[in-house]
């Protein structure tokens, strides 16, 4: 493996070739205290002031606000979740369990950012979290003194007694001292959406093995996604370094680059993280459009999550450096030594001038040269196998590095990090080394959360101590370092072979070319989880959970990894343990004598990564948060000042209010006077309308009602009644014959959708042999209903004066095409909800303002009224028909009066489970009027109905008012009930029961047709 | 060893080496008077009230996995008893009554916290279906109150009033609702029971019935061997039909997938349950200081545990709408659990056709909250061969009589319950 | 006696603002057009009878009607997919009244007709950034290959049904794509179009099908 | 979830409605007939109630609402959500089925 110089600028971006730093940028620089004079993949140029604790510092273009703090040699970073101890920054990745601060102010208050991921921006504000009153000296940070209490699953054995305190006093303190950071309690401003994208083959991860992957694939021509979670492609490149085909590896990432983008079937997407794996090959993924600047721009979203449908993936997601655990390990400036390297070669920060190094792997010995190369010192190599490997024997000689075997049984510092490292070796001779950082290496851990997302379970390997993935979700493969390949050559080879697979699995032929070459350096290890010492030793860096935690954990049989992550609450933090699951689980295996795949994984769960909850949200809040459907009269009734109402996605016109009327009582009050003295209209469009056609058109409706209807006359309207299977009530409506082969069906507004898709599984599954066809009308037709004793006179003005409009030219029930002055024909249908002579008009849609204006017009000398949903439901209670609140999913046709219906020469949907015995007993609760013997007295529906007299309880609760209004006609409150034996009760006085809202009263049950019990003014 | 601050103190002094076991390990014996099938919380408790209430002590607990595994260890740890239908009303309030002792009985803290629930409304059809239910609360002695927009926003001003919509127009609220830690229930029956002589057997698959020539089923057959009954109770939901079907039982029953979510923790920001009325969600946060809510069932036959995007989408989309400030706050982990779906949303314990069988099952959402009383109504079951008095209407034949206890009044349609 | 003005609406009376919104720029990113003043019929053949609709449709249009997700031009109308043995003719309105007849007269006994005209709108999605912008509401995958001109598909759009097919690209060279949208819905969905293309530019505008 | 509608093709599952278990088949029977109304009862009994619930592969009942709405018959594991075939219901369209004797 070939090293670097590090007086050589690294990636810097041919623009800035030659310029000469500005005064402003020097300045910057001198801030920096930890900044290296040169190289890295930041830009000098564009220095960036930010602030952390209110303290402001300064970094540069390219930086993540973790790389800038270790740049201005900032150590501490934040507290731990249960213990409050000081912590610093740990890794360099989204696998982050410690350096995480709340970002911006106000309203954008985000808690538990990883300082590790967010890139730097000018004028950033950060702040770190779970601390009172600063971070330095920390309030909480007593709980260490409880710690030998506050043990893994303490608060299980106490705070039982007593029973009172739990939510008075225990619970309070423990919400209080939990969480981590605060979040915003305004609403987000911001705006995210949500978009779609398909391809062939989707790669995740963009290092050595996803570029070789993905151009692999995009050469061969078929559809490729790459996708990285960070602001530039290169992955461990830009870390390492390396040779790839005789080139640096940091110009062949960008020859690369510029390959892929070149190629039109290939879509790069930075700043994505992929975060889901579901069924049928939809990923789903996060794009960060405009988290890197402080504000999104005008018409720009923040996030944006996309739902990727691809054909094949393969995931290229890379491995993540495990810690040891080991006294004193998540002191400030202990860091995996692959994050020193980061810090050091991408970001020219330097997170200490003394490095020591801990590590069991060959890997870890990279570490030695870059931070030399840096200009650092290393302090001492702890090599736990005891001799140094033959790659890097050279090096150690050349340096004369201090070697030592063994391990670090502690370490020194406080708050500002790192002072020394206590080793202890073979034969337990300890002693003290000088160093301001310690870098560790326990071994990788191939990234395999996404290849286990369907509950795969990943499989060992002994010779690099981890866990590779298993048997993956369909379509998907892996490749690289999250393989289990960790040198760059495998890597390169493995992405490639992958890449053409996956390509030609999709039927792509074009020439994938040949894998890059690079070295293939050897990964040796020894496992090491953990340094036995005195003191606290973490294995889960944000939850506290330390090596005593997991074997106490096993006395008291929590020995499944199930149990013991919910009992320690190991891995639960926001990192999903990516740091700490293994090596948690191997000390549990050693504690159980069983291997570590014996012991095996906790099941790993989508989002690999979290993600807010405004960006799977999208575009749907506010008022976007549904569709709504406007009537065809809407603009022209808001016109009149309607008030609306969201009735399932529609918005329906409640009321017009008039000047001067108090409040929405005495506006419907009008409304039902104007129609039952003259007359009135209402815009009905939103009922469903189908239009069922063909020869068997009446036997289907036959068997989907429970009332006939190839007996319908053409030219006639019959209210119908549905049942569901079970026998209960689906939905009513009127249906008219418009032809021999042509029945125009009507259901409620809310059933519309159901009911065509009941109706289409009737003609497609069960009666394939009848030959009907089923299309919705419900949007072609504005439809309005016409009510009140004047309702004729208005429409013999309206409709053409050849039309006979007389009782006998129109009867009840009556349903026909008229032609309407002015030149246009409409349906007109008399049938009657207000129990008023009534008719229904419909007329194609792009008329609906016009009728509405026409209606007024052709009314004016009638005053002519146009009326809501209000008015329209006082006066279906008055006539007692049933609606919404009786047809509730539990009722039968008999319960709603409507029993008599039901044909005994047929069969029909619902038919024979309607007869069950439940459902035909005598004590059923069935539909009745009510009225409060208090005239002045408000019904309210929800109150329950009881004997006269009765205590109330279960065995006196005999029915419920579902329906109420005031009654202009009657001129008090009346309701509609469902009450047991109800019909064997009218004139009955019960008792009217409304603890909620503390009512108490008597009422009469008597017929729920209030108003015109004989229907003489509808037939009139 | 009996827990309390006392013995932890005791306990640290010597490093926490004297605890034991919280429950044994016991291999299988060859004969129970009882065995029940499933290890999860219903499992656990029925175990613990045999022996407790009834003073049945020969009683095994065969696990096919770990403890808790199933939905005991995958919901949203609510608890609350505001049904509105004979049969559920007085049960469930049972089962609240249980909840509120749990932690004396068991001398485990289960962290049943009643930190309230409401139900939102925003329509007057949505208030007068909750006044209805309320109401029949308050006539079985249960707390409810029917509060309006003006009282809520005291409580918790943070919610989306406003929404041009379907803003808040009140809401049903339950005090004595709130949560429970889950995995801590389980524990604690486990531990409760053995303390009593429950032998606690996990990873014991049950692979078979075995039945003598009358047909009843005189024990199971599993993984670790054959083991005899007396009674055989199956409390294995998610799986009942899979059970069933090794004694060639055909139940009104299919088995769904419902996603849950939480976030990562913050400080406090919702004190107890909100229940979202014009979307599909619900929320409440956990004493770690994680969201976890959640929404609708995905809508198809499941046994996968785990769920796909549209409910992920949809249940955020109803957070946005009615909390817009979680907006930033970010989903840390989704699962799924299988929920047993009955045909009418609503439990079945009773004897099964099979004598000596007894089934458990059909529990739908419900299952956490009716921990407590499911133990106890189904022990009592097995220990008199009659059903408890709260649970005479959870019969298996209401279907066949037409004896539906349907509180959303959607039929057999277990998907839309 | 008063006469009865029947003046005609669209559903996007208040909803299309014509001209340009969001993002500016020299060139709108997305162009979006209502087309208005159409006859629109849903064909469904009779049971057994998709052979005779298909003649009927032969004889009518001059072209065979599709049997597959596809829109086809024929001489006075477009044909377009909308399920297996139907499909919708959509044409400009001229005279709507015998527009209707000859239909019912050609497919009479072969299938059943359904009057649409003023069930849907007809809203028409193009510029360089058109199709970016669907892929923020729509899961279909409308890359050429996937969906050239003349394809076709009844989808999703906000939990609502849609009609989509696409034409010969526009004169600046790319895709135009057509929806027909539920009248009740096409306030919403047209915000929901607007919304997705507000950060490329839009141009909006009105015409009548011609 | 994606579902390979016979008409559409592959299809987001948003798009379609799931109605359950496709093996119960409705029962015929003849008003009139004399059929003993408890034997008729038991067989919708059965017909509305009882289900196989199984793990694996059932068959079931789709509508592409959100599509062409047709009404769909899938083979789909219940385990692993894999569909085998997704098939059309036999009066899909102007399909005639084919009659007994035909």
């Amino acid at each position: 493996m070939s090293g670097y110089s590090g007086s050589e600028p690294l990636g810097r971006t041919a623009a800035l070739e030659g310029t000469t730093p500005s005064a402003r940028s020097q300045a910057a620089s001198a801030s920096q205290s930890h900044r290296l004079r040169s190289g890295g993949l930041i830009d000098r140029q564009q220095p960036l002031q930010f602030s952390f604790d209110d303290k402001v510092m300064s970094g540069f273009a390219g930086d993540t606000l973790a790389s800038a703090l270790v740049a201005n040699g900032v150590k501490l970073v934040a507290r731990s979740f249960k213990y409050h101890r000081p912590r610093g920054i740990i890794t360099a990745g989204s696998e982050e369990p410690s350096a995480l601060v709340e970002m911006r102010t106000g309203a954008r208050k985000e808690p538990n950012t990883r300082a590790t991921t967010q890139e730097l921006y000018d004028g950033l504000v950060a702040q770190s979290q779970n601390r009172w009153p600063s971070l330095r000296r920390d309030f909480m940070s007593i709980n260490q003194l409880f710690s030998p209490i506050f043990v893994a699953g303490f608060y299980y054995k106490t705070f039982m007694w007593p029973a009172k305190f739990w939510e008075a006093i225990y619970e309070p303190i423990i919400r209080r001292a939990a969480g981590l950071g605060k979040s915003a309690a305004l609403p987000d401003p911001d705006h995210y959406d949500k978009a779609w994208a398909h391809c062939d083959v989707l790669v995740i991860g963009g290092g050595a093995a996803g570029l070789s992957a993905a151009l692999a694939a995009g050469r061969a021509g078929s559809r490729v996604i790459l996708v990285e979670e960070d602001s530039r492609l290169g992955g461990r490149l830009l870390s390492d370094g390396g040779e790839i085909d005789g080139m640096h590896a940091e110009e062949w990432v960008r020859r690369t680059t510029d390959e892929l983008t070149a190629l039109a079937n290939v879509r790069i997407m930075v700043r994505t993280a992929l975060f889901g794996v579901y069924d049928g090959g939809v990923y789903a993924a996060l794009e960060r459009v405009n988290d890197h600047v402080p504000v999104p721009g005008p018409h720009q979203v923040r996030q944006r999550v996309w739902r990727i449908v691809a054909k094949r993936s393969v995931v290229t997601a890379g491995a993540i450096e495990r810690p040891v655990v080991f006294p004193g390990n998540d002191r400030p400036g202990v860091m995996m030594a692959s994050a020193v390297r980061t810090y050091v070669h991408r970001f020219a920060a330097m997170p200490g001038r003394k490095v020591a190094l801990f590590t069991n792997n060959d890997d870890g010995w990279r570490t030695v040269e870059a931070v030399q190369q840096a200009g650092g010192d290393i302090a001492a190599v702890i090599d736990p196998r005891g001799k140094v490997p033959a790659e890097y024997q050279a090096l150690a000689e050349l340096s004369d590095l201090r070697v030592f075997s063994g391990g670090v049984s502690d370490v020194k510092g406080g708050v500002d990090g790192v002072r020394g490292v206590v080793v202890t070796d073979g034969n337990g001779r300890t002693q003290q080394i000088d160093a301001d950082c310690l870098a560790v290496s326990g071994g990788w851990n191939p990234n395999v959360g996404l290849s286990c997302f369907h509950r795969g379970r990943p499989v060992w390997r002994d010779d690099i101590a981890a866990f590779v993935p298993g048997d993956s979700p369909k379509g998907m493969t892996t490749a690289g370092a999250a393989n289990g390949e960790f040198s760059l050559g495998a890597c390169l080879r493995d992405g490639h072979a992958a890449g053409v697979a996956a390509a030609a699995e999709c039927g792509a032929t074009g020439n994938a070319g040949e894998a890059a070459e690079a070295g293939d350096e050897i990964y040796a290890i020894s496992p090491l989880w953990q340094v036995k010492a005195k003191g606290k030793a973490f294995v889960d860096f944000q939850h506290d959970v330390t090596a005593s935690d997991v074997t106490l954990a096993q006395r008291e049989g929590f020995e499944s990894v199930e149990h013991l992550k919910r009992y320690t609450t190991l891995g639960m933090a926001t990192d999903q343990g990516k740091t700490s699951n293994i090596t948690g689980l191997a000390i549990m295996a050693e504690a159980t004598g069983r291997t570590i795949p014996q012991t095996g994984t906790t099941i790993y769960r989508p989002p690999y990564a979290p993600v807010a909850i405004g960006a799977l949200a999208g575009h749907h809040r506010d008022e976007n948060f549904h569709a709504w459907r406007l009537t065809p009269s809407h603009h022209w009734a808001a016109a009149r000042g309607a008030v609306f109402v969201d009735t399932g996605l529609w918005k329906r016109a409640q009321w017009y209010p008039q000047p001067g009327e108090k409040d929405w009582i005495e506006s419907v009050t009008r409304e039902v006077l104007a129609v039952r003295n003259g007359v009135g209209f209402c815009d009905v469009s939103t009922l469903g309308k189908v239009d069922v056609r063909g020869a068997d058109a009446g036997t289907f409706l036959d068997r989907v009602y429970i009332n006939a209807f190839s007996s319908l006359a053409v030219g006639k309207a019959r209210y119908g009644l549905m049942l569901r299977e079970d026998g209960i009530v689906m939905d009513d409506g009127t249906t008219s014959r418009i032809a021999e082969d042509h029945y125009f069906l009507t259901t409620t507004t809310a059933k519309a959708g159901p009911v065509m898709a009941h109706l289409e599984f009737c003609r497609q599954v069960l009666w394939p042999e009848l030959d009907v066809q089923l299309s919705s009308a419900s949007d072609q037709w504005a439809q309005f209903s016409i009510a009140g004793p004047n309702t004729r006179k208005l429409l013999q003005e309206l409709v053409d004066p050849s039309e006979d409009m007389s009782n006998e030219g129109f009867p009840f029930m009556g349903a026909r095409e008229v032609m309407l002055r002015g030149g246009i024909t409409a349906r007109l249908f008399r049938i009657s909800f207000s129990g008023e002579i009534a008719f229904e008009i419909s007329v194609p849609a792009r008329y609906g303002g016009a009728m509405a204006q026409n209606l007024m017009i052709a009314g004016r000398d009638l005053g002519v009224t146009p009326y809501g949903t209000e008015a329209l439901g006082v006066m279906r209670i008055e006539k007692g028909h049933v609606a919404g609140p009786e047809l509730n999913g539990t009722t039968t046709a008999d319960d709603l009066g409507l029993g008599k219906m039901m044909s005994k020469k047929k069969d029909f949907i619902g038919r024979v489970m309607a007869g069950r015995e439940a459902l035909t007993a005598p004590d059923r609760q069935v539909v009745v009027g009510i009225k409060p013997l208090d005239q002045k007295r408000r019904l309210r529906s929800g109150a329950h109905v009881l004997p006269k007299g009765a205590i109330p309880g279960p065995e006196t609760d005999q029915g419920y008012v579902t329906s109420v209004c005031y009654s202009p006609m009657l001129e008090q409150w009346i309701g509609l009930g469902l009450v047991e034996r109800g019909r064997e009760r009218f004139g009955e006085i019960v008792r009217i029961h409304d603890p909620l809202r503390n009512e108490d009263y008597e009422a009469e049950i008597c017929n729920p047709v209030f108003y015109d019990p004989e229907g003489a003014r509808q037939r009139g | 060893m009996k827990y309390s601050i006392f013995s932890l103190a005791k306990a640290a002094l010597s490093g926490h080496k004297g605890w034991t076991r919280a429950w044994r390990d016991p291999a299988p014996k060859s004969h129970y008077d009882v065995v029940i099938i499933g290890g999860g919380g219903h499992g656990l408790a029925t175990a613990y009230f045999l022996a407790n209430e009834y003073g049945i002590r020969n009683v095994a607990v065969l696990e096919k996995g770990w403890i808790g595994s199933g939905n005991a260890g995958r919901n949203t740890t609510i608890i609350r008893s505001n049904y509105g239908l004979p049969g559920n009303t007085g049960f469930y309030e049972m089962s609240m009554k249980l909840w509120e002792r749990m932690e004396q009985d068991l001398n485990y803290n289960a962290m049943v916290s009643q930190r309230g629930i409401i139900n939102l409304y925003h329509s007057d059809a949505q208030r007068d279906a909750f006044a209805r239910r309320g109401n029949t609360m308050r006539i079985n002695g249960i707390d409810a109150e029917l509060l309006d927009a003006a009282q809520i926003r005291k409580e918790l001003p943070f919610l989306n009033y406003d929404s041009p919509r379907f803003p808040i127009m009140g809401g049903l609220m339950q005090r004595r609702g709130g949560t429970a830690r889950h995995d801590a229930v389980v524990w604690g029956y486990a531990r409760a029971a053995d303390q009593r002589g429950v032998d606690i057997i996990q990873n014991c698959e049950v692979t078979g019935f075995v039945r003598d020539h009358n047909g009843k089923v005189t024990g199971v057959e599993t993984s670790r061997g054959k083991i005899s009954a007396g009674k055989v109770g199956m409390a294995v939901a998610g799986n009942t039909s899979r059970v069933a079907a090794m004694a060639g039982m055909k139940l009104p029953i299919e088995s769904h997938v419902l996603q849950a979510f939480v976030s990562e923790a913050i400080k406090p920001l919702i004190p107890g349950v909100i229940t979202f009325g014009a979307g599909h969600f619900y929320i409440s946060q956990s004493d770690k200081g994680g969201l976890v809510f959640g929404g609708d069932l995905d809508g198809y036959n499941s046994y996968a545990q785990r769920g796909n995007m549209p409910v992920v989408e949809d249940v955020c989309e109803g957070g946005m709408a009615v909390m817009p400030m979680i907006g930033r706050v970010r989903m840390l982990r989704q699962w799924g659990g299988i929920m047993d779906m009955s045909m009418d949303g609503t439990p079945i314990i009773d004897k099964t056709p099979i004598d000596g069988l007894y089934l458990n099952a059909g529990w739908c959402y419900g299952g956490f909250k009716a921990t407590p009383a499911s133990g106890l109504v189904f022990a009592h079951l097995l220990a008199r061969d009659e059903p408890h008095p709260e649970a005479a209407r959870f019969r298996l034949d209401r279907f066949r009589r037409g004896a539906m206890i349907d509180e959303k009044g959607q039929g057999a349609q277990p998907n839309l319950h | 006696m008063v006469d009865y003005l029947w003046n005609t609406q669209s559903p996007l009376q208040k909803a299309l603002v014509p001209g340009r919104h969001g993002a500016a720029g020299a060139h709108a990113g997305v162009t979006l057009n209502e087309v208005r003043d159409i006859v629109l019929v849903q064909v469904m053949a009779r049971r057994g009878k998709a052979a005779e609709t298909g003649k009927a449709a032969k004889k009518l249009f001059g072209v065979e009607a599709p049997a597959t997700p596809k829109a086809v031009i024929g001489k006075t109308a477009t044909l377009i997919w909308s399920g297996p043995d139907q499909f919708t003719v959509i044409a400009p309105r001229t005279d709507e009244a015998s527009q209707l007849a000859a239909m019912a007269q050609v497919f009479a006994g072969s299938a059943s007709l359904s009057d649409q005209s003023d069930g849907r709108c007809l809203i028409r999605v193009s510029g360089p950034r058109g199709r970016d912008a669907i892929a923020k509401f729509s899961s279909l995958d409308l890359h050429d290959l996937a969906f050239p001109v003349g394809a076709a598909a009844n989808t999703s759009v906000d939990h609502t049904a849609v009609n989509l097919w696409r034409e010969a690209n526009g004169a600046d060279g790319h895709p135009v794509y057509n929806m027909l949208v539920f009248t009740s819905f096409s306030d919403s969905l047209w915000h929901t179009i607007v919304d997705s293309s507000l950060e490329y530019g839009v141009e909006a505008a009105s015409a009548r099908a011609a | 979830m994606r579902i390979a509608c016979p008409f559409c093709g592959e299809r987001e599952n948003g798009e379609f409605t799931y109605l359950g278990d496709a093996s119960p088949k409705r029962p015929n029977f003849a008003v009139d007939s004399g059929e003993s109304p408890g034997g008729v009862e038991d067989a919708f009994y059965d017909y509305v109630y009882l289900r196989d619930n199984v793990a694996g592969y059932m068959r079931e009942y789709w509508y592409h609402g959100g599509g062409c709405r047709s009404w769909l018959i899938a083979e789909r594991n219940t385990v692993t959500h894999e569909f085998r075939s997704v098939t059309a219901a036999p009066g899909v369209g102007a399909a005639k089925p084919v009659q007994a004797g035909e």
